[in-house]
């Protein structure tokens, strides 16, 4: 079939603000987003710019609104998009960061986010020989959060983080959560103010496009819910 | 610009970030250049496991470990480095633990560990549960939880700079490397002391591939056009269970929960062909019966691929153990694999061969011994060589992170050695070949697009230098190819600005490919046996006489080539014949 | 680099808010009840009165039940006005203890809870730290004004009667 | 002698980020989730605004007659309709809150859309039952019953 791709473009080195471009494109149901993406690139106009590496929902790469809605373009079927041939499909960038070029945004202010949450294992005790041990339940809890690739579908869907850019947002908070709750990491004394401060847990208004967004489908809501309880108690 | 430090780390897969971190902890100032976000390193798709003789589950020992991977190498890997790599592995693996991998856990709390292709028990008698995994993300976080610890232990990363140059002085010693800013299209260069090259794979060579459109296997060609060598290059990895098709990694960790292989007849085919382990046999092995299957015409429908059945094991281990593919199959194939079964076929997986270096990471010019001052490599664009000429399963991330961490050891140590001699030299206007080749790219208006020479390279490399090669198709590769370095030099790129263009990066890389593919391709031709992943069909017989050692291609960049010999270390397994 | 996250520790705030909301559900259900539902005490009635009417000093009908416990606690000649069906509840000194009590409670609990939520709301819009700060400044002002206003009221309700 | 390479010149890009103000409000598909926050914090918004002129209204607490015409004004056919309204902010704003607090508190969030569309009807049904004497005051004046 044949699909109508709607692009969104920008190149601030051009002066043009951004439009909106619409390209032909021949498609199979069983395509992936990205694949629309690449047939434009490669055959019909190389300069239309986006991330992309694994292609198969992994790197976390391409994270981008499709049809009005935080997805990862390799890991979303043509036939989910659309019905049927001369149908539209729509590409912008995430919203809530600057964009660098058409879908590229820049990510700086997304990862300082997750370096400020203390993103790594704190356990000052030496460790034993082997192993430190954990059972499976205790790794349970942390398990959903593990599958988390860093896409930012996540915050850039989070109409708070939209309203205060420095809301320090679900992908930074989850992988707080992840160590927070690691039965092997000691370091909630220094992680726990972080994320309860004015930049963090208290803008979750439970919104919930974050877990909507998630292409590991991680019910983020959830784990930032135990944070925020975890956040609570700590004060007594 | 110039950026200065002591080390350079040029990629940021588990290799990169393995060396990076123990180079940090071991005091060093140290660099990470990526032309992705480290994050979005193909490290993080390795699924299946990462194998390490702890005995969490059954008795296991490293020497069966190593056993495994000198036979699974078809005697072809250098025995000394396969035993460092088998005896660090234990430690290392619990190195990473305690950076915080999150592991799964059996039931006494410690890792859990299941089966894999080519590993067993006491020398080859019945697989053995020897893969830590993380369910089927296993290298997602190691990549993950890696990253973490270089970013709290202050490692200097440079994201999206495409290394595009390694600098050198006149004396040969490794003084930087010349980088394209991917945001800015700005050219830096980095003066240090030390470069570890540590780029991945280059799957992307191939038509079907499991790898990431990133695997262009940069690194290969930058050293190769530095007139040092690469080794092994003709052993390159086919996957056997790769998505029909799209070529995604179905893991051998499905066989190793017990998924079985069948044909069009629902016949168990691997039973017929390796007794023993079955559908856990080397992935050399499994590949080559697949399509043996599908030219005897037991391919599924007529078509080539044949079925991997899942439906057996139960919704339950699907969903907790491997619960990725599931969702792989459910997505791409539209596919429920507790109820039907995958259609799968082999994908271009993994390059054995690299650049040759020693054990702790230092390249090679020559034979043993001969390093070049200054310059590393680790991970898959190097070659220790513990996979010979064929890896198993699992031993990949091993490799990556026991000699990453020798290597940053390594490198640490010697920069403490060095620390009072000042950096070398950089040559006068380092950045002048990189921008040329830059300018020229930029400045052609006319000539074909980069789609239409990487495609056809592509299928030169899929139809001619696959699984299965023989004289006429590999001469055809290489006139190809030769037609290809033409046209990879006359590419037109539509996007001429500075900001963020990829274009001219995928103009780039088609260089590099056609530099590498050439040395795969040659490097078949010349191997006159049957090894490992390495089939000839006018050689079917593995030739120990004459071929027992390691090619070294060396490239004047034009087309010209030759090769060299290198010695393969046996130290307790003597080449015998290879029986699954 | 910003720096993130280095303020004090919000949790409480947000715990009483949470506390505050679902509190208020149980004092809104009396609230709407009592004012609008319950037929001897509603001081709201299901009744339109047009711009004429109220000019000319109409007031709304009440139930027979509200007429006849008026009338009983005041005399038989009082009139039934809004007014007095307010003060019919505040009449009886338990009672009015009862209800002032309820009342200044709903009243913190509300001002807490609207007000805290009318500043993260401003807090999420205003980026920068001083246009927060008076902000929030504001705010809380009004919210004390309406504190006193309200416990004042609530407090000499009935005393004049 | 560790070095301390954050001490060095920022390097991830050499280019320093601009943020320009980025929009505040974004167009993006509207599932249960952000509708339920939107009209929360919509209702939140109009019932604080009634909160104060309520609040400053309790002046005429201590005034019969000022109390009198106070409540006689509410009672014109436009405070009908807006004692509608605010009957079905208020419970849809509590009935959403409580959705919230249990989604934060007892980790209801895998449950949080069936819990919606519950939540809704009982709030559709209250708000009928409760509305209906400020809506039948309303139609009878316009139809002159
Ligand atoms: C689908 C899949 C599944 C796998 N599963 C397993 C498994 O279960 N077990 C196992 O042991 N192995 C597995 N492997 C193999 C293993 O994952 C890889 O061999 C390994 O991850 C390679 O790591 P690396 O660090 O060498 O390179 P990569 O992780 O590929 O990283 C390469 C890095 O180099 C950078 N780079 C490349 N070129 C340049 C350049 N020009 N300039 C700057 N930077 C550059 C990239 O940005 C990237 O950061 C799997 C592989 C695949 C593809
Ligand atoms: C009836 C019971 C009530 C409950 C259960 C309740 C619950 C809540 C909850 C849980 C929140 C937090 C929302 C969030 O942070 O995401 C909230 C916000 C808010 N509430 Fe209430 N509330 C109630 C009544 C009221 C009343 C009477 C007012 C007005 C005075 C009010 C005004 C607000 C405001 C302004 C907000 C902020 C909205 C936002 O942040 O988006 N609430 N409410
Ligand atoms: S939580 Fe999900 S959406 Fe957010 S960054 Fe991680 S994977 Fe992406
Ligand atoms: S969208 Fe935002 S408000 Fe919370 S539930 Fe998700 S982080
Ligand atoms: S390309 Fe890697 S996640 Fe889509």
């Amino acid at each position: 079939m044949k699909l109508n791709v709607k692009v969104r473009r920008y190149d601030p080195e051009s002066g043009k603000p951004p439009y909106w471009a619409t390209y032909e494109v021949p498609a199979e149901p069983m395509d992936s987003a990205l694949s629309l993406l690449l047939h434009i690139k490669w055959h019909l106009d190389g300069t239309l710019t986006f991330r992309k590496s694994c292609a198969h929902g992994i790197c976390g790469s391409d994270a981008m609104q499709i049809n009005g809605e935080n997805k990862l373009a390799c890991s979303v079927l043509v036939q989910d998009l659309v019905k049927g041939d001369g149908d539209t499909i729509s590409f912008a960038p995430l919203p809530g960061s600057p964009v660098i070029k058409d879908l590229v945004i820049d990510q700086t202010r997304f990862f300082e986010k997750y370096r400020a949450v203390m993103p790594w294992l704190i356990n000052d005790t030496p460790p034993p020989e082997r192993e430190r041990l954990q059972s499976p339940e205790e790794h349970a809890i942390i398990e959903d959060a593990t599958k988390c690739i860093m896409c930012g579908a996540c915050t850039h869907s989070c109409p708070s983080t939209w309203a205060d850019p420095d809301y320090l947002g679900p992908a930074a908070m989850l992988k707080a959560y992840r160590y927070t709750f690691d039965s092997r990491d000691a370091g909630s004394a220094q992680r726990l103010p972080i994320v309860d401060s004015k930049d963090g847990l208290w803008k979750c208004y439970t919104i919930f496009n974050c877990v909507q967004a998630c292409p590991k489908e991680i019910d983020i809501t959830r784990w930032l819910s135990a944070l925020k309880r975890k956040a609570v108690t700590a004060q007594y | 610009m110039t950026f200065s430090h002591d080390i350079v780390i040029v990629g940021a897969g588990g290799a990169g970030l393995m060396a990076a971190l123990y180079a940090r902890e071991g005091g060093a100032d140290v660099a990470v250049v990526s032309k992705l976000h480290p994050l979005r390193s193909h490290t993080g798709a390795a699924q299946g496991g990462i194998g390490a003789a702890l005995g969490n589950e059954e008795e296991d020992h490293w020497l069966w470990h190593a056993f495994d991977t000198v036979k699974g190498s078809d005697y072809i890997g250098d025995q000394d480095a396969i035993e460092i790599m088998c005896q660090d592995a234990p430690r290392t693996i619990v190195e990473l633990e305690h950076y915080g991998v999150p592991f799964s856990r059996n039931k006494q709390g410690k890792i859990s560990q299941r089966r894999f292709g080519g590993h067993t028990r006491n020398f080859g008698e019945a697989p053995v549960r020897r893969a830590c995994h993380a369910a089927d993300r296993t290298g997602h976080t190691i990549l993950h939880t890696l990253y973490d610890q270089c970013v709290k232990n202050h490692v200097r990363f440079y994201d999206e700079f495409q290394v595009l140059d390694l600098l050198m002085t006149p004396d040969g010693e490794t003084c930087g490397v010349v980088a394209y800013e991917i945001l800015t299209g700005e050219i830096h260069t980095f003066h240090a002391k030390i470069v570890c090259f540590a780029t991945g794979g280059y799957g992307r060579a191939f038509k079907t591939t499991s790898n990431a459109h990133a695997g262009t296997g940069d690194g290969m060609a930058i050293v190769l056009r530095k007139g040092l060598p690469l080794e092994d290059m003709e052993f390159v990895q086919f996957h056997p269970t790769g998505l029909y098709r799209l070529g995604i990694l179905i893991t051998e960790g499905a066989r190793g929960e017990g998924g079985i292989l069948r044909n069009n007849e629902g016949e168990r085919f691997m039973e017929r062909y390796a007794p023993t382990v079955k559908d856990l046999a080397p992935r050399d092995l499994v590949s080559q019966c697949i399509y043996k299957e599908i030219r005897e015409g037991r391919g599924i429908n007529g078509k080539e691929y044949v079925h991997l059945d899942m439906t057996h094991v139960g919704e339950d281990v699907l969903l907790h153990k491997l619960p990725e593919i599931t969702v792989f199959s459910r997505t791409y194939m539209g596919i429920d694999p507790v109820k039907q079964p995958i259609p799968v076929a082999p994908t271009c997986h993994y390059a054995m061969g690299g650049i040759p270096t020693d054990h702790d990471g230092r390249v090679e010019r020559a034979q043993r011994g001969s390093t070049v001052p200054g310059l590393y490599a680790v991970g898959e664009c190097a070659c220790v060589s513990v996979h010979g000429a064929n890896r198993l399963g699992t031993n990949s991330l091993v490799d990556l992170v026991v000699f990453g961490r020798r290597a940053g050891i390594r490198m640490a140590q010697e920069i403490q050695d060095r620390r009072n001699e000042p950096k070398p030299l950089l040559p006068d206007d380092p950045q002048k070949p990189t921008r040329d080749l830059l300018d020229a790219i930029l400045s052609r208006t006319e000539g074909e697009p980069v789609v239409a020479v990487r495609t056809d390279l592509q299928q030169t490399m899929m139809d001619n230098v696959s699984v299965f090669r023989n004289e006429e198709t590999l001469t055809q590769a290489l006139a190809d190819l030769k037609a290809l370095r033409e046209r990879a030099r006359r590419v037109v790129v539509r996007d001429k600005g500075k900001r963020f263009n990829t274009e001219l990066m995928d103009a780039v890389e088609i260089g590099f490919m056609v530099d590498y593919a050439e040395a795969i391709a040659a490097g078949a031709k010349y191997r006159t046996e049957s090894r490992g992943a390495h089939s000839r069909e006018d050689y079917p017989q593995r030739d120990d006489e004459h071929w027992l050692k390691h090619t070294l291609f060396y490239s004047d960049g034009q087309g010209g080539y030759e090769f060299g010999d290198k010695k393969v270390i046996i130290t307790r397994f003597q080449p015998k014949e290879r029986k699954y | 680099m910003r720096t993130y996250g280095t303020n004090r520790s919000n949790a409480l705030n947000w715990f009483l808010h949470r506390i505050t909301g679902t509190f208020l559900i149980f004092l809104l259900i009396t609230h709407f009840w009592v004012q609008h539902y319950d037929a001897q005490t509603a001081t709201v009635v299901a009744q339109t009165l047009s711009s004429e009417q109220i000019e000319q000093g109409v007031l709304p009908e009440y139930s027979s039940e509200a007429r006849a416990a008026v009338k009983a606690k005041f005399g038989p000649d009082a009139t039934v006005t809004p007014y007095d069906v307010v003060m019919l509840r505040l009449a009886d000194p338990v009672y009015a203890v009862l209800w002032k009590g309820f009342n200044i409670l709903f009243l913190i609990f509300a001002l807490h809870h609207g007000f805290y939520g009318l500043n993260n709301i401003l807090s999420d819009y205003i980026r920068n730290d001083m246009g927060r700060l008076v902000a929030r400044v504001l705010s809380w002002s009004l919210a004390l004004v309406l504190l006193v206003v309200g416990l004042y009221a609530v407090i000499t309700a009935g005393w004049t009667y | 002698m560790a070095v301390e390479t954050l001490e060095r010149p920022p390097a991830e890009t050499t280019e320093a980020p601009v943020y320009e103000d980025d929009a505040r409000i974004v167009r993006y598909k509207i599932r249960t989730g952000m509708f339920a926050w939107m009209a929360h914090r919509l209702s939140g918004i109009a019932i604080v605004i009634y909160l104060i002129l309520h609040v400053w209204g309790l002046k005429a607490l201590t005034d019969r007659d000022a109390f009198n015409a106070l409540i006689a004004g509410y009672h014109a056919p436009i405070f009908k309709i807006g004692e509608f309204l605010l009957l079905a902010a208020v419970a849809y704003h509590a009935f959403n809150g409580l959705r919230i607090v249990l989604i934060d508190f007892l980790g209801w969030s895998p449950k949080q859309k069936r819990l919606f569309w519950t939540l809704a009807a009982v709030t559709a049904a209250i708000i009928v039952i409760g509305g209906y004497p400020s809506i039948y005051a309303v139609v009878t004046y316009f139809t002159g019953g």
